[in-house]
């Protein structure tokens, strides 16, 4: 799953400096651009070519790294885009059109071979990096084996390739020549990759799109350190004065050629990043216009957004999308093993209370099965414990207790991350709800940091503490079923520590559908493959799903091009641009 | 010096202070006048208001809620009227004043030098620096101060009690007042000291015709260097006069009794235990019945016996920490004393603050373990028992301490603080503690109803008798009293001590009594042991030591010991002159 | 009081220096209040130190009773009233009965900046889940007084032992105890609690959930705090060794038991008893502290510093919620910290009636 | 007379041996509560490991990085090691590059593999203007506000005076801070935003963005100092020497502030160095609350995410302050206070 920072609220995000505290008014007024309220979701707002100006980003925690192979956050991956072009790209326009794929460094679509075991792909020619020089297969070659073989050195990055490469594991920094000992990857001349994977894998060009394929000169490579100062292939470059924790700058790369580049307008001339500021003075400056863009993609935090669905002035300036996350309760098979208890669970849950808990309509949809909207496959309507308005069945809850043999209730666990108030209110909804049919829930809270390397995604943990119930939160890596749902169903996903198929379901019909869907070309296909996966998941009552949670964009008025890409689930940095007039 | 009229006046004074329980008269209405170079003396004791007097000269109440009226008039100026001003521009120059504890007169974090530049500088403003530098080293010459250009540079730790008072007493002669006030000068003095900084006193109001009014508790102190005196009781001048018709002939009782409890050096013991026990008799014969003591203990020089206590060449010596990494240097407190003490004897032990004596007194108790040399007490050696062993022993010998403030736990009901001895030695019973208790409270002069009142409730006199109380409980064999009565007032004083031989007599104790006063150890001791630094310069039976000392400190002492006779303190404080300018010159 | 007679006496005045601002004490020996009564008689007329002092005494109780006023006034603390809400906004409508009209916008007009404070709910209602405020600050109440009590207890204790050592026993004792009083002074403390929180694994002493979370952080603040209270009573003792009372005590041949505990330790009873009131408010600000930075207690316990925390984001919208916590917060505080003085005052020697 | 040169010298080596045991102490304490505590807690290298890896870490992926950051080595190694790497300086590899760390080297950070020193040292500035402007204020306020309400003990001033100050005392932190924020910087509009601004770029914009935070931080330590200073004004003015120079005729406002404010105010000179040393060490909630990227909101985000050279890295900044600032307090005493100058 991309990991979403969620707003940095390890530390009290509820800390909030704020808008001014009496009722004062909202700052700027209604939007000169005659914008309504969430048209930033569907359509572009402030169209406009003008070049120029400065971009100021602003954001709460911090890039895990610039260095575009060691990456994971959402944010970073849409950002990085700046300074590292990849392979493959999703299409630069609002909405769900943003969920099809475009080239950007290659020069056509890869085409596989019969099986899906091989892929061939061309990149353009004359393409160049800010100092000039060329930019190679053989350099995008190194960038993957970097990423993906490092032992360590660049820990934070997914692996996708290593698990559907057939390579044999090497370390890229113990080899005196490692694009020799890349053997999955051939480069039969300096613009042609031709990719060998263990099993056919119908969605590979999804892993193209990742910052993993940006281009890296073997000489330019300096491990860790690299981060610091990134060789740019994109419209921007570092302006050398980086900061880690404090302030990022770019500023204009003039060896790119816009001609090349069909995904990126490059209107502003340079673009500013502050770090570590607090997230409640980041929405107060956004919302005084004193910074353009929270870089975390998350959307303004509690405190502003109860103030700005309240101001009825500063309803055109927000935007309302899908984030395109799902927020759910895991049941632990281990710890409940018995499928009628997980669904005496489902039916006793008070979706309303919990629906509340995300903050009502502006949080998110209320959700009853697996897939988000967002992803062909789902189907909202489609719901297996239904409840009169929402308020949860009590009497099927306790014929579902009585089923299992546990009639008078059983007692277990909730764990929540520390910090994240909105787990915390869905845990406290969720324990009063299960009162009703006496299940005693006693929640324990834990740092958000370890939650699923110690705690929650630990087996050992869970057994012994009688962790019963968890509550997290997952968005797609890659706007598929596959790309959202494997790694938290399929059953070789779960792993002893920094377990994210936290429920641990290992249901054999559902791991075969997986594998089927690998194989089958056709998306439409897939689609229908992933509702009857999504189906199988709701019945074993592995997972039950809260909201398909929506986040609240501010829209500042001096900002251009702006419109919300499903892609990568916040604005496309690489529309924007900025007009003081 | 224009001598027109007296140089201070006080009319009708009367100050009263507002507390919690209603208004408090601390002066009803006193008048006197100093003529301009007189020398007037103020005695009482404490609580008859001689403190407020001189702090009202000064008019130093203000700021406090004492209400005062009435007139006083220094220098020609209306102190109760005059402006803050006017008043400020008065202090320091028309009137100096100079304090009892020079510990704590002196502004300790600057210079002597400073300070005294200052209070010139108050008044002549525009006085240069070096100028009023000049003037505060003649200032510091003039009062004795050896090497004043150096010790000018100096801060006020680094000097003695009486050299501080002497720097005090200069920065008083910065602007030349017309009359300096002198609130108990000598009292926290040793008395060598206190007869050079009183003779200082004496020289300055005859060189500069400067008026000296001198506040003090001990009419001895008063007697050798004032004209007129007032005697104050509760706030009232019950006696005033010239200071010959009033030491030789006082009219009022209550000077009468102040001058019959002061004890004199020139009386012997004998002399003054065969009065106390008369007095004794014919008290409890106007009283009828009361137990007449059946026979005087046998005197002390009866049969000798074994010693109680033989002390043969104790040392005790102290670790002081200063040095760096913690070397710390040796100090020799007692540097080898020896004597023997009989049963039922008192042996007095004098000298000056730092001679040592009361180290002495801890050692012998085995308060503290001895560095060398031997103490047997009662035939057994004790030098290096034991704590446990020790306490048996303990209840053997007891002590009295000097202050009564600091001798009874503020936490503890009087009956608890003398019960608990009874109770560490092993006694369960607290019934029979309490009649014990209570049998000892009569016994010392208290009421048998104090048994659970706290200290803070008693005066000094009579807190002091609780802890003879406390140390006669146990029955012991050998009582030490270090300094029992130098804390009191003289009438306090003087019923303590008759109490301490009374109980003499009764049981048959052996004191060990330490004290810097030379009159109080001959009214007591049968046998005296004069200390210096540690070492004891001179021992023998009082009478021989007193009546011609061996030893040129005895002498020394006996010279500077205040005396009640005016003419006889002048011929002592000739005497001194001639002994100091024999050494000087 | 007079004497008997056979021993004339003038009439005893007891000395009182004659210092400028203290009158001589006419008193004579008849008063036989222990210190503890006169401190009481001071204390009775500083009129602040009393208002705070039942102010104390109420808080103490609420925190005490809190199961009962709740049930009595209010609802369980984690109970949810949720019709009260507007869905979207987790804000109090002003007239339950008749909410925002459909398809109106959800404006300030409808809904009610002060929580529904009505008969039913004293303090209104927490936006979002809907619980009880009035009952939460009671239930905050025990915890922040809780932990407060007991880590100054720990606090005091550690401090009073290692104090009096240091002080009795002098030497090489002395030295080593100061010297682990600078370094434990040199911690910092609230990076510490935060790393120990998380780290302490369940169940250690038999303590689980809030027990031990409650466990940890009085012993945080117990055992990295002791060096305040441990200077002061190491000063008093050195003081209270020298006076002539222990070596009285000493000469009896009192034990150093006898005399540590029967001498010294009830001398230094109000020094102790004074500053541990001034350590509370510091102990509960302390709690607050650590809940903000979101180490506290497990929901849905409340405590103050949680409530503070949770309510700062809604402090625009709604301000009740941030208000009546902190007033709970700085009421407190402020009370024990008047109190503390005021009976620093009242047994301290030094001040004139 | 100053004491000779040489026990000067013995008294500053004896107090520099005593801070070099605080900072060992502190160090070692610190690597007990983040290495030995998690191992009694049951979690294994692996599982600390899996903090500083990216998500769904593979086994290999673990194991490399407990590898690398010396995870599984015994503790006594670790500790060892880090007082090596601080006294002689080590090499670190990064991909095939070695870097030099030079000899307080500190390490890298487990999560931003970024220098620590070099991270402490640039935002040193930030805590030690915060730090030092709080103090100079919370210092004159206090000590002005006690002298005041000494002086006229028990009036109205008085009452206020104490009352306010023990207001500050009441109210946490990142209450204050943020009702600061709220009013002045964004509703009142007074103040800019406080962003920092080093001092030598522009002393203006640095002034006006630190004065909030100051003031605030200041709020919290004045009442102390007010109640300090007040106690220890009304002692000495029942003092000897106060009388003695109240009776040379000097004028109330000399006595006052010439006579009894310096013997009152020594004991502040001990607790203020303790303060300001302790305050250096980062003032976590105002850093937090005003956003300042100080080695507080430095330290927090460490111990959040264990980073555990950061944290150790702070930890012994912050004793190394505490330790310069007690040193400080007792060379400048014999200065202030002759009387100790014996028994230095």
């Amino acid at each position: 799953m991309r990991k979403r920072t969620l707003g940095f609220v390890a530390l009290g995000a509820a800390a909030s400096i704020f808008l001014s505290a009496c009722g004062g008014d909202s700052g700027s007024g209604d939007s000169a651009s005659g914008a309504a309220f969430d048209q930033g979701s569907t359509e572009i707002v402030n169209a406009s070519e003008t070049t120029g100006g400065t971009l100021r980003y602003a954001i709460s925690s911090d890039f895990d790294s610039t260095d575009p192979g060691d990456t994971y956050y959402a944010f970073s991956w849409n950002f990085s885009r700046y300074y590292a072009r990849t392979l493959l790209a999703f299409a630069p326009a609002p909405g769900q059109e943003s969920t099809e794929l475009v080239t950007d460094l290659a020069a056509g679509m890869p085409e596989p071979n019969d099986d899906f075991t091989e892929w061939t792909v061309k990149i353009q020619e004359g393409l160049k990096y800010e100092d000039g020089s060329a930019i190679t297969a053989q350099d995008i070659k190194y960038a993957i084996a970097r990423s993906n073989y490092n032992g360590g050195e660049l820990p934070n990055g997914p692996r996708y390739f290593e698990s559907h490469l057939d390579q044999e594991p090497f370390n890229v920094y113990e080899t005196d020549d490692p694009l020799a000992a890349f053997t999955a990857v051939e480069t039969p001349d300096d613009h042609t990759l031709v990719f060998h994977l263990k099993e056919s894998f119908s969605e590979f060009p999804y892993v193209l799109t990742q910052p993993q394929t940006a281009p890296v000169p073997v000489d330019a490579d300096r491990g860790a350190l690299y981060k610091e100062n990134v060789l740019s292939s994109g419209p921007y470059k570092f302006d050398g004065s980086y900061e880690p924790g404090v302030k990022l700058d770019l500023v204009r790369n003039e060896n790119w050629d816009g001609a090349t580049d069909p995904i990126r307008t490059a209107l502003p001339d340079e673009i500013t990043v502050e770090i570590g500021v607090d997230q409640d003075e980041i929405d107060q400056r956004l919302v005084n216009g004193e910074i353009d863009v929270d870089l975390s993609g998350n959307g303004v935090g509690p405190t502003m957004k109860s103030q700005l669905i309240t101001d009825e002035a500063a309803q055109a300036n927000l935007d309302n999308p899908y984030s395109g996350a799902l927020r759910y309760v895991n049941i632990h098979t281990p710890v409940i093993e018995d499928v009628a208890c997980r669904q005496a669970i489902m039916y006793a849950a008070d979706r309303d209370s919990l629906h509340r808990a995300w903050g009502g309509d502006s949080g998110g949809d209320i959700a009853t099965n697996l897939l988000p909207p967002t992803l062909d496959g789902s189907d909202p309507e489609s719901d297996l414990y239904p409840s009169e308005d929402n308020k949860g069945d009590l009497e099927a809850a306790q014929a579902k207790l009585e089923e299992c043999g546990e009639d008078d209730g059983f007692s277990t666990n909730i764990a929540v991350r520390d910090g994240r108030p909105n787990d915390i209110a869905t845990a406290e909804a969720l324990q009063e709800a299960l009162k009703r049919v006496n299940i005693e829930a006693e929640i324990q809270t834990f740092p958000a940091e370890d939650f699923f390397a110690q705690y929650a995604g630990s087996q050992d943990y869970v057994r012994e503490n009688d962790i019963g119930l968890s509550v997290s939160g997952w968005g797609p890596d890659w706007a598929t079923g596959y790309g959202f749902a494997y790694k938290i169903t399929a059953g070789d996903a779960i792993q002893e520590t920094g377990n994210y198929n936290t429920a641990e379901l290992d249901d054999p019909e559902v791991n075969e559908l997986w594998e089927e869907a690998l194989r089958t070309e056709a998306p439409d296909e897939r689609a229908n493959l992933y509702e009857q996966i999504d189906t199988l998941v709701m019945e074993q009552a592995a997972i039950l799903p809260v909201v398909f949670d929506r986040s609240m964009f501010y829209r500042s008025d001096e900002l251009t091009n702006v419109y919300y890409s499903a892609a990568y689930m916040m604005y496309d940095f690489m529309a924007l641009g900025v007009d003081r007039g | 010096m224009a001598t027109t009229g007296p140089v201070v006046r006080v009319d009708d004074l009367r100050v009263t202070f507002p507390t919690m329980d209603g208004d408090v008269q601390a002066v009803k209405g006193l008048s006197f006048e100093v003529p301009a170079g007189g020398a007037l003396g103020i005695v009482g004791e404490s609580g008859s208001g001689k403190s407020v007097t001189s702090l009202a000269l000064m008019g130093l109440h203000r700021g406090s809620r004492a209400k005062i009226t009435g007139a006083i008039e220094v220098a020609g100026k209306n102190v109760v009227t005059a402006s803050d001003k006017e008043l400020r521009r008065m202090r320091g120059n028309d009137i100096a004043m100079v304090f009892q504890d020079p510990m704590q007169s002196l502004h300790p974090q600057y210079t002597i030098g400073n300070q005294l530049v200052e209070a010139y500088k108050i008044h002549n403003p525009k006085a240069s620096k070096d100028a009023a530098l000049k003037k505060a080293v003649e200032a510091l010459d003039r009062v004795g101060i050896p090497q004043p250009e150096k010790r000018v540079n100096s801060y006020p730790h680094e000097f003695s009690g009486g050299m501080r008072q002497r720097v005090v007493i200069a920065m008083g002669l910065m602007c030349d007042p017309k009359v300096l006030l002198a609130d108990e000068p000598t009292t926290a003095l040793d008395v060598t000291v206190q007869a050079q900084v009183l003779d200082l006193l004496d020289e300055l109001r005859r060189d500069l015709g400067m008026a000296l009014i001198l506040v003090s508790h001990d009419l001895a102190v008063v007697a050798g260097s004032v004209d007129e005196v007032v005697v104050m009781r509760h706030g009232e001048a019950v006696e005033r006069g010239d200071v010959r018709t009033v030491l030789s002939a006082p009219e009022h009782p209550y000077t009468q009794a102040l001058l019959a409890a002061v004890p004199r050096v020139e009386v012997s013991r004998a002399q003054r235990r065969a009065q106390d026990r008369a007095d004794r008799v014919a008290k409890a014969g106007a009283e009828g019945g009361g137990t007449v003591p059946a026979a005087f203990a046998p005197s002390a020089d009866g049969g000798r016996g074994e010693p109680l206590l033989s002390v043969r060449d104790v040392a005790q010596r102290f670790k002081v920490r200063g040095g760096a990494w913690g070397r710390s240097t040796d100090f020799w407190a007692v540097k080898g004393v020896s004597f023997d003490l009989y049963r039922g004897e008192t042996l007095g032990v004098v000298g000056e603050s730092g001679s040592g004596k009361s180290t002495l007194s801890r050692t012998v108790m085995r308060l503290l373990e001895p560095t060398r040399g031997r103490v047997v007490f009662d035939g057994r050696d004790i030098t290096h028992m034991k704590e446990r062993e020790l306490r048996p022993l303990r209840r053997d010998v007891q002590m009295v301490f000097q202050s009564p403030y600091s001798s009874l736990n503020p936490r503890l009901t009087v009956g608890d603080a003398i019960g608990t001895a009874l109770r560490v030695q092993g006694e369960k019973d607290t019934r029979k503690i309490r009649v014990r208790v209570q049998e000892l409270l009569e016994r010392v002069g208290l009421e048998p109803g104090h048994y659970n009142r706290f200290p803070h409730a008693f005066s000094g006199g009579q807190r002091q008798r609780i802890a003879i109380a406390r140390a006669l409980i146990l029955k012991p064999k050998l009582i030490i009293c270090d300094e029992p009565v130098s804390a009191l007032d003289v009438s306090t004083q003087d019923q303590v001590l008759r109490l301490l031989s009374e109980l003499q007599d009764d049981f048959g104790l052996t004191y060990i009594f330490v004290a810097h006063d030379l009159a109080v150890v001959r009214q007591v001791s049968d046998r005296v042991l004069v200390m210096r630094k540690g070492e004891v310069v001179e021992s023998g039976d009082s009478d021989s030591v007193y009546e011609n000392p061996q030893s040129e400190y005895t002498r020394q002492l006996l010279a500077a010991a205040p005396v009640l006779d005016p003419d006889e303190a002048r011929r002592h404080r000739a005497e001194r002159e001639m002994l100091r300018a024999g050494r000087v010159a | 009081m007079s004497a008997p007679s056979h021993a004339p006496e003038s009439v005893e005045q007891p000395e009182a220096a004659d210092t400028v601002t203290k009158a001589p004490d006419g008193r004579g020996g008849s008063d036989n209040r222990s210190l503890r009564q006169i401190a009481w008689q001071r204390l009775r007329k500083d009129k602040v130190a009393m208002i705070s002092g039942v102010v104390v005494v109420l808080l103490i109780l609420a925190a005490i009773l809190a199961p009962l006023l709740a049930k009595w006034f209010g609802h369980p603390p984690t109970q949810y009233h949720q019709d009260l809400l507007e869905p979207n906004t987790g804000l109090p409508y002003k007239d339950p009965d008749n909410p925002v009209p459909p398809g109106a916008f959800p404006s300030s007009e409808y809904l009610d900046r002060w929580g529904a404070i009505s008969s039913e709910h004293l303090l209104g209602v927490e936006p979002v889940t809907g619980r009880d405020l009035f009952s939460r600050i009671l239930y905050g109440a025990q915890i922040s007084l809780l932990v407060a009590f007991l880590s100054t207890l720990v606090c005091v204790a550690l401090g009073t032992v290692l104090g009096i050592i240091a002080g009795y026993k002098g030497g090489w004792v002395d030295t080593v105890i100061s010297r682990a009083m600078d370094i434990f002074l040199a911690f910092p403390l609230l990076l510490f609690a935060i790393a120990l929180v998380g780290v302490i694994p369940e169940g250690i002493l038999g303590l689980t959930g809030n027990g031990l979370r409650i466990g940890v952080i009085v012993f945080i603040i117990g055992f990295f705090n002791w060096p305040y209270i441990a200077r002061i009573v190491r000063g008093q003792t050195l003081s209270l060794r020298e006076r002539e009372f222990v070596e009285a005590a000493r000469s009896l041949g009192a034990s150093n038991r006898h005399i540590l505990f029967k001498e010294i330790l009830p001398n230094l009873v109000t020094p102790i008893l004074v500053y541990a009131t001034l350590l509370i408010p510091t102990n509960i600000l302390f709690e607050a502290a650590l809940s903000f930075l979101g180490v506290g207690i497990n929901p849905p316990t409340p405590s103050w510093g949680k409530m503070l925390s949770e309510a700062v984001s809604h402090y625009s919208t709604a301000p009740y919620f941030i208000i009546f916590p902190g007033l709970a917060i700085f009421i407190t505080v402020l009370a024990f910290n008047l109190f503390g003085d005021g009976l620093r005052d009242a047994f301290d020697p030094k001040t004139s009636d | 007379m100053p004491p000779p040169l040489t026990e000067m010298l013995n008294y500053i080596l004896r107090r520099l041996g005593a801070g070099l045991l605080l900072l060992a102490v502190v160090t070692a304490v610190t690597f007990w509560i983040f290495f030995v505590l998690p191992k009694w807690a049951g979690v294994t290298p692996r599982g600390m490991a899996a903090l500083y890896v990216g998500k769904a870490p593979t086994p290999e992926a673990l194991d490399a990085t407990v590898e690398r950051l010396g995870l599984d080595q015994p503790v006594v190694v670790q500790f060892f090691n880090f007082v090596k790497d601080l006294i002689f300086g080590t090499e670190y590899v990064f991909g095939r590059e070695t870097v030099e760390c030079a000899a307080p080297c500190l390490g890298y950070s487990f999560t931003t593999n970024s220098p620590v020193l070099e991270q402490l040292l640039s935002r040193l500035p930030v805590t030690v203007s915060l730090a030092l402007g709080a103090a100079v204020i919370w210092l004159i306020g206090g000590v002005a506000v006690g002298v005041l309400s000494a002086v006229r003990k028990g009036s109205l001033f008085d009452r206020l005076a104490m009352g306010t100050a023990l207001v500050g005392v009441s109210l946490p932190i990142y209450f204050t801070g943020l009702l600061a924020l709220a009013f002045v910087v964004h509703s009142w509009k007074l103040l800019p935003v406080p962003r920092y601004v080093p001092l030598a770029e522009d002393p203006g914009a640095w002034f006006t963005a630190m004065i909030l935070p100051w003031i605030t931080l200041a709020f919290l330590h004045a009442a102390q100092y007010a109640r300090q200073t007040r106690a220890g004004m009304l002692e000495v003015l029942g003092e000897d020497y106060i009388r003695t120079a109240r009776a040379k005729g000097l004028s109330e406002r000399k006595v006052i502030f010439k006579h009894a404010l310096r013997p009152a105010l020594t004991p502040i000179l001990t607790i203020f160095g303790l303060d300001v040393g302790l305050v250096l060490g980062g003032a976590v909630l105002t850093e937090k609350v005003f956003s300042l990227k100080g080695i507080g909101a430095y330290a927090i985000d460490a111990i959040i995410g264990k980073d555990l050279p950061v944290v150790l890295g702070v930890t012994l900044l912050g004793a190394v302050f505490i330790v310069i600032c007690n040193l400080v307090v007792d060379l400048l005493y014999p200065l202030v206070d002759p009387r100790v100058r014996i028994a230095a």
